[in-house]
This record gives C-alpha cells, structure tokens and sequence, in this order.
C-alpha cells in the first residue's frame, strides 16, 4: 500500500509537487500524466524516497518516510522496482551484469543470478543481448533493459517513469500488456506516461498532475 | 558467499582501474612502513650500538717523566675506582717506542740510546648507555692526581657522534609522522577518486537497495588490498636488507644487528591496517552521505 | 543535399544497417521510423559521420565520406544540427553552458553568446532555466534543451533522434510546428520518430526503416 | 579573442578539479627542476671544487737524520721540478720540534738535551683540474731520491673524495634522468585523468564539429600550467637556497660559489616546458583518438 498525505516538496531553484493526497491498493494498476515538467518523475522520487517531502509523508508498505533511517530505505527499496525516465544503466557494465546488479544486493547465488538474468532478459526480448554494454544498445532496447532491471528482484510495487519514450506503438502495447499481467499476480504498479492512446480505454485509474498539484484522480 | 566475492572482485577491480593512484598510495606506505621498520631495528639496536660508540671512547693520560712504573700501577687502580670508568689500559715506554716509530719512522733508541717516552695509560668509559657519562667530571677527577702530566680526549667528537645518533632516530620519528599522514591522505586520495569515477555505479546501488556497508565494502577492501601489498613489499625489502646488511656490518664493524622478524612483520602489518582503515573510511566517510 | 550510396555498417556484435540508398533535397522534411532497434539511430549516426560507412559512401553538402579527414568531419558538423536520443548533455554544466558550447566552438564573442542562448532557450520555452543543471531539468525539458543546441548555430540540416520521446502531445506538437518553420527558412530537416499520430497526415516524406533496410520511401 | 580565453578558462578548470594529482605533477616537475639546477651549479663550479681539494692534497716527505739543512734545499728544489709538483714547504727541525710537542704533551729538547727528529717537506700538487695527477710516479720519483728515508701521504684519502665528489655527479645525473621520465610520466597520467573525467564533454564537442586542436588545447594548457609552476616553485627555492648557503660556505670553508642566475631560470624553464609538453601530447596523443 502506498499513501502519500499532503506531501510537498519544492526545489530551491523552484519546481517541485504541492499538497499531494493520495492512496494506492497493494494490486492496484495506476497511471500518472501530465504535461512535461508537472512533477511526475518528483513525485515518484518522493515515493522511493530518493527525495524526502518536506511537508507531509509517504506512507510506502510497513515504511513511513518520517524519520527513515538510511538502511531502512534501502530495506525498502529492495520491494521497489523502478523503471527510470533516463535509465540509469551503468555505461561499463555489460547488459548483464547490469541486470544482475539488484541480486548482487540482496545477495542470490552465482547460479540463481544466471538463471534469473536469462529469464527475465527473455521476458522483454533483449535475450542474445547480455554482452551489449548499454551505447551498443538502440534507445528502445536500453529502456527494456530498464524494465527488466526493475522487475528481477519480484518487487512489491513497480514505479515506471515514462517506460514507452522510446518505444515503437507495437513494442509499448506489448509492455503494457506485461505490466498488467504482474498486476494481475498482485504486484501494484504506476506508471507515468505521456502516451495517452496507450493509456486509454484499458479500465485503469489515472491520476493527472498539473504544475505540481493532483488535477483529478 | 557469493555476496563476499562479488564485493571483494569489485575492490581488486577498482584497485586495477587506477593502477597509477593506487601506486602512488602503496609507494607512500611501503615508504611509511620501511621507514618505521627501521626506526624498530634502531631502537632495538640502540643499546648496543651505544655500548658500541662507548668502547671506541678513550682517555689518553701521559704520566710524568719521574714516575715509576709501581707508583702508576697505584694511580691506575685509584683511576679505576672513578664514577664512569669501567676499564684501564697502560701504555708502557716500551709501547710508547713502537707508537713513536709508527708515527715518525724513526726508531728513537737508535738515535739517542734511550727512551725518552712517558708512560700512559687508556682511560676506558663506561659501555652502558642507561647512565649518562659526565666526561667533564672525569677529567676534573684526573687532573686531581699530581702524577698526571698530561690528559688527551677525543671525548667530543665521539659523544658528537652519540648525539647524532640519536638526532637521526629523532629525524626518522619526525618523517614518520609526516609519512604516517601522507599515507593516510594518499590512501584516502586514491579511494575518493575510485568513488568519484564510480558515481554512477553508488547511486545506482543505492537506489537499488544497497546499504550503505554494502556500497562502501569494495573501497574498504581496495584500501585494504593497498595497505596489504604496501606493508608485503615493506616487510620483503626490510628482510631483504637486514639478511644482506648483517654479514656486511658484522666483517666491517663486528656489529651484530638484533631483530626479531616476527615482531617486525607485525607491527608493519598493524600500522598498514590502521592506516588503510583510517584512509578509507576518511574517503567513505566524506564521500558517500 | 544528403546522399547515401549503398550504404552499409554492421556492429561487430550484429545489428546495423545495409544498403541504404537514399537522397534528401536542401529543403526537405522527412520522417524516419521503424520499430525500435531497426536501425535508425544508426542510420542518422552514418550521416553525421559518427559511425563511417562499412561500404558505399554518404555525401552531405561538399562532404564526402570516402576518405575524409578528421578536420573537414568536424567542419561538416558545424553545419549539422543533432538532437541526440539520449540528449548528450553535460551533467556537470549547467543549461546556458551546455547550449553555449556549439557556440564557443565556432568562436563567437561573448555578448552573441548570451544573446543567442536567451533566444534559442526562449524559442523551446527553457527561458528562466538557464542556471539549472541537466540532472535539475525534467526529461521533456532536458529533451527541449536538446532541441535548443542543436538549433542555436542555426545548421543547414537537423538530424533529430526521437526528440519528442519525452514529450506530451501538446509540447511535442509545438515542436513540430516549429520544426516546419524552420523547414520553410530553408533548413532540411530529418527526424526519427515512433510517435505515428504525430507524423500522419502532415504532407511530409516518411522514410521506413526495418531490420536495417529501407522499406518504403 | 573570447575563443582563447575560454579554453585558458577551461584548462585551469581541469588543473583545479584534480587539485590532488595536479600537486603530484608539480612536485615531480619541481623535483626534476630543483636537481637539474643542483647539477647545473655543481657543474659550473666542479673546477673550483676540484682545484679546492687539491689544495689540501700533501705528501709528506722525511730527510735521512745526517743530510744537511743545505743539502735538502738542494732536493726540494729538485723537487719541485717533478711533473705535477705545484710547491714544497720545507719543515725544519724546529718545526718539528713543535709538532712533537704537540702529539706527545713533552718537550723532547727538555727530555734529551738535543733534537732527533729529521728535517722534512710537505710537498704540494698541481690543482688545475685539467690535468689528471698521477702520484704513484710522483711517489716514485721521490722514492728515487737517496736524501729521502720516509714517504708519508694522504694522496690516497683525497683522491677518494675526488672520487666521491665525481660518484656524485654521476648519481645526480642518473637521478635527474630518472625524474625526467617520471615527471613525464607523471604529467601525462594526471592529464589523462583530466581526459578521462572530461570523456563527455570531449565526445560531447567532437560531436558538435570542435577540430581535434581545439579539444586537446584545454590539456595542453594544463600541463603547460603544471610545467610553470613547477618551474616557478623550483626557481624561487634554489635561488633561495643559494642565496642562504652562499655566504655559509663562503665564511666556514672560504669557498665561493658560482652561479648566473639568468642562465639557471632560463634552463629550469626550457626544461619544464619539454617536460610538459611531451608529457600533455602523450596523454593526448594517446587518449584523444
Ligand atoms: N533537482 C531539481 N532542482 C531544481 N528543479 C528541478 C529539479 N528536478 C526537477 N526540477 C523542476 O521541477 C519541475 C518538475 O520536474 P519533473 O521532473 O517532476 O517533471 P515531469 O513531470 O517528470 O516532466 P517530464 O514529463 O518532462 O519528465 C520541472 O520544472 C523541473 O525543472
Ligand atoms: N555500438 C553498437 N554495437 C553493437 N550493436 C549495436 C550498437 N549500436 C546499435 N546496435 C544494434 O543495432 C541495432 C540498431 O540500433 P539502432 O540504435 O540504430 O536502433 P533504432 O532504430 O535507433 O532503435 P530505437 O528506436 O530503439 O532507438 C540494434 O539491434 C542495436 O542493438
Ligand atoms: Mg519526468
Ligand atoms: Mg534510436
């Protein structure tokens, strides 16, 4: 469960979300839009606390941001996968050893790394693509790389910055089509998108925000 | 398990990523460690190597002309009774003549007939460097005996030689406070540029999940890694010049050196550990929040 | 005019392009698309000569890449604008610098410095943002900014990667609005898109790129 | 105009970022410069030094007991008519009468009525340093002498401190040789990790048609800024030191050094540029494809 009560936080050169109310169900499938710079990618930073709200709190699981200690965020973040808006891959890493990273972190085996990697690379059709250091990958191909990095360690809860930027119409109906069927296993998942054909029509509840504030809900 | 390896291949692997910085760190230890491996040798040595100093010291004493050679052996015996001296060698007039040929080529009987030399006597000092020896004192105490013509030390320039001795063990201890510092500071130089280039690779492991002994392990151990060769090639050399030196100085100056090699790798290996664990804590600390 | 004569490039570890043969006017508008790893990143890399051909040859203006020269790459590209997929910004610049930059290249004074950048940043709508860094900016932002260097030396032609990937419908139509402005002073212009509901039905050359070759043109 | 000030600006920017290995650089630099310089100075005064310990240089030579006082002025001036004999200095019996006393506290005319000791002569070598002296001939040629009954030199000790003196500058020269390649060395590592920390930003401008000079000029600066402050520190230090030892050795060893100071600053700052620049354009060279 997610909750986010009168959350604000604002950046010292301006920008930054306000007064954000807000609660999502442990298998809830939700959308965040908006206009570019509205606050989306701020918001979902809150969520993970990467950033720390200024007013209010986030509410994330059995982890509440007020007065988080830092190994307790990183407790957190291990039932967190997030898709980042620029990706964040380690350019001197190969694809897998990238994908690899979060075992590393919570510890799994050599074997179980392997195994894990190869399925989960399968899963969003970068397999043959594992020595590929991520400038030997297409925009698109770096992105499912993103995805795929989220969704190894089985989070609870998947938080997507934009993860159809660089995606072909039919390639980002097939990730949306992935995402539902983990939400339909239970995993809660919002995504920020700009892609509003693609959200659309699929029965899914979609928050806008709009110069920081939650529009309607 | 794999957890450990994986952290330890990150240290060797940063380690191997600035193999230039992190020369320049194991040099500043193995210069910090040969440098107090040596002060250990000294002041394990620094007895001896006085007692050593000491036995060269000498007093000449020339007795008067008239004086036989009973009344000095008397004067000689009151001479060994001073504070600070610990043995006595008489000179002789037949061992004046071979000092006087020895000195001018000349043998002295064949020209006058006889010997003119005085007799004389080696003031030796005491050896033990726990007693400071007043050379002063004992010359006052020499003049005192009306049998005494004339008194020769070269008390000076060997107790200069003593103070030297022990302003290069003050020396050595200074520059191995700067050392000390110096390694510390390259250490924690080397890991800060390893965590700058890895920017990237942390707060990606951070927003992963990554506890903050999760992130930080692989600069500990690089820092260790570069304590740990620093204080082998130390420990290596030191051995190295101590077997060599050993021979050398016991045929030139019969001197042995004493060490105990144990005692040396460990305290090398110890100071190596603590200042790689300062230096990159100090790194971890500041860099990573 | 941009010419490619049989062109073709294939990575070390597969992917690429293969016998490309294309031509552009000096004022035209074309579009690029494919689906996400076809090549068209590639494509724009050979053009600007990031990547030089495997075989055959590409001729842009008086360039030619059959045997060119370090120096006369570097001239060319001051007269090709490039809006990059993954934005090529500077992290640790902030916005003015980074749009600055092509300008101390070409070695303009000062006070055109400063008077340019405020322009172009205006024109993409960054006015204000001049102090922030790229890691301060949002994704649509970031992209925009993107925009703005590549326009600011005022090129001869603009290759743009994807530029509206981060982008809501109403920014990335503004765009191109903005591009056909530009594309009727004279400048030709390029650009990789996915977003098909924006392209369609603007009257201009879509170029088709699939597994590396060209379909359609 | 603006162009070069913002490269300029640029390559302090890269010197500043890497404080820490920037400071290493100018350090090697400084250390290459500061024993070129010595050298430099020692080998424009090598003559007079050779020339002040030939100055010291004497062999000692002892009349038989029975020659005459006139009979010696005869030798010596045969003497002094030896290959690379520059002057004698006759001792007569009364001199040594002198030194007697003052080795053995008596006085021998007091003793036995008369004077034993022989005449003698200290016999002193030329000391330009162009000509190399061989004493073994003179020796010879004085042993040759009937008049002669002892032989006493110090050649032996002084022509080893010529020696030491020769083993010096040759030391220095290998050193110097070897902190020129480190510094090189050195420069080219810190600018290569300027390179490495400005990968982007140099992909970034050979992206935007930047030519190759003008993307290796920010490195090029920097290591010219490192070469001239190195030179710089090293300039100011050595004049300083000479300054401050000039009047010390003049006044305890009557010794004046010689030294053109223009001369000096103008080597130390050619051969800090060499050494930079080689060193940027390696590191350019090598990184900047
Ligand atoms: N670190 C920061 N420092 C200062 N301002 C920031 C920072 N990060 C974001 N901003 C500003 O805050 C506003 C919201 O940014 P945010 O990234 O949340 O937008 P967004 O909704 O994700 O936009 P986009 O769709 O373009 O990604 C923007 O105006 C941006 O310039
Ligand atoms: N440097 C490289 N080394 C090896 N393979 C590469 C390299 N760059 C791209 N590729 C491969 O070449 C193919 C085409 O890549 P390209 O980037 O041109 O695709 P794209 O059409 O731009 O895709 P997208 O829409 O996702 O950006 C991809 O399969 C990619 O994996
Ligand atoms: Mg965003
Ligand atoms: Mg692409």
């Amino acid at each position: 469960m997610i909750q986010l009560n009168n959350l604000s936080y604002t950046f010292e050169k301006g920008g930054g979300v306000s007064n954000i109310e807000m609660s999502m169900q442990d298998d809830e499938f939700a959308f965040l839009i908006g206009p570019t710079g509205s606050g989306k990618t701020t918001l979902l930073r809150l969520i993970y606390m990467d950033l720390l709200p200024q007013v209010g709190n986030v509410i994330i699981g059995e982890y509440d941001s007020d007065g988080i200690k830092q190994k307790q965020i990183a407790f957190m973040r291990r039932k967190v996968g997030m898709v980042f808006q620029d990706y964040h891959l380690l350019e001197d890493r190969n694809l897998f050893e990238n994908i690899a990273l979060p075992l590393h972190v919570i510890g799994c085996s050599k074997d179980e790394i392997v195994d894990r990697v190869k399925d989960s690379l399968d899963e969003v059709g970068l397999g043959g693509k594992e020595s590929h250091y991520p400038g030997e990958l297409s925009g698109g191909e770096q992105q499912r790389a993103c995805v795929a990095r989220a969704m190894i360690k089985e989070p609870d809860v998947i938080l997507a910055d934009e993860p159809t930027g660089n995606l072909d119409p039919v390639t980002s109906f097939e990730l949306i089509k992935f995402f539902e069927e983990i939400n339909r296993e239970g995993t809660a998942i919002l995504m920020a998108s700009h892609n509003y054909n693609l959200i659309k029509g699929r029965g899914h509840r979609i928050i806008e925000i709009r110069n920081g504030s939650i529009r309607k809900s | 398990m794999d957890k450990l390896a994986f952290l330890l291949s990150e240290g060797v692997k940063n380690l191997w990523r600035h193999k230039l910085t992190s020369f320049s760190s194991i040099f500043s230890i193995f210069l910090t460690l040969i440098i107090s491996g040596t002060l250990i040798i000294v002041s394990q040595n620094t007895s001896k190597v006085i007692e050593y100093l000491r036995d060269k010291y000498k007093i000449e004493v020339f007795f008067k002309n008239e004086i036989t050679f009973e009344k000095v052996e008397e004067v000689v015996s009151n001479i060994n009774k001073i504070n600070g001296v610990r043995s006595t060698t008489v000179i002789s007039k037949d061992d004046a003549e071979k000092i006087f040929k020895s000195q001018f080529g000349e043998d002295i009987m064949k020209i006058i007939g006889y010997n003119p030399l005085p007799i004389s006597c080696v003031v030796n000092i005491v050896k033990d460097d726990t007693k400071t020896i007043n050379i002063a004192s004992i010359i006052n105490k020499l003049k005192s005996f009306q049998e005494i013509d004339e008194i020769n030390y070269q008390g000076r320039i060997i107790s200069r030689i003593e103070g030297y001795y022990q302003l290069f063990v003050r020396l050595m201890t200074s520059i191995l406070i700067i050392v000390f510092f110096i390694s510390i500071f390259t250490i924690s130089n080397t890991i800060r540029l390893t965590i700058y280039a890895k920017e990237k690779l942390i707060e990606s492991l951070q927003l992963i999940g990554a506890t903050r002994s999760f992130v930080k392990a692989p600069f500990i151990i690089e820092g260790i890694l570069i304590g740990f060769i620093g204080s082998a090639l130390s420990s290596l050399l030191l051995i190295g010049l101590l077997e060599f030196s050993y021979d050398l100085i016991y045929t030139y100056l019969s001197f042995k050196i004493e060490y105990d090699i144990k005692l040396l790798i460990l305290t090398l290996c110890s100071l190596s550990i603590i200042i790689s664990f300062i230096g990159s804590s100090r790194a971890t600390a500041r860099f990573l929040k």
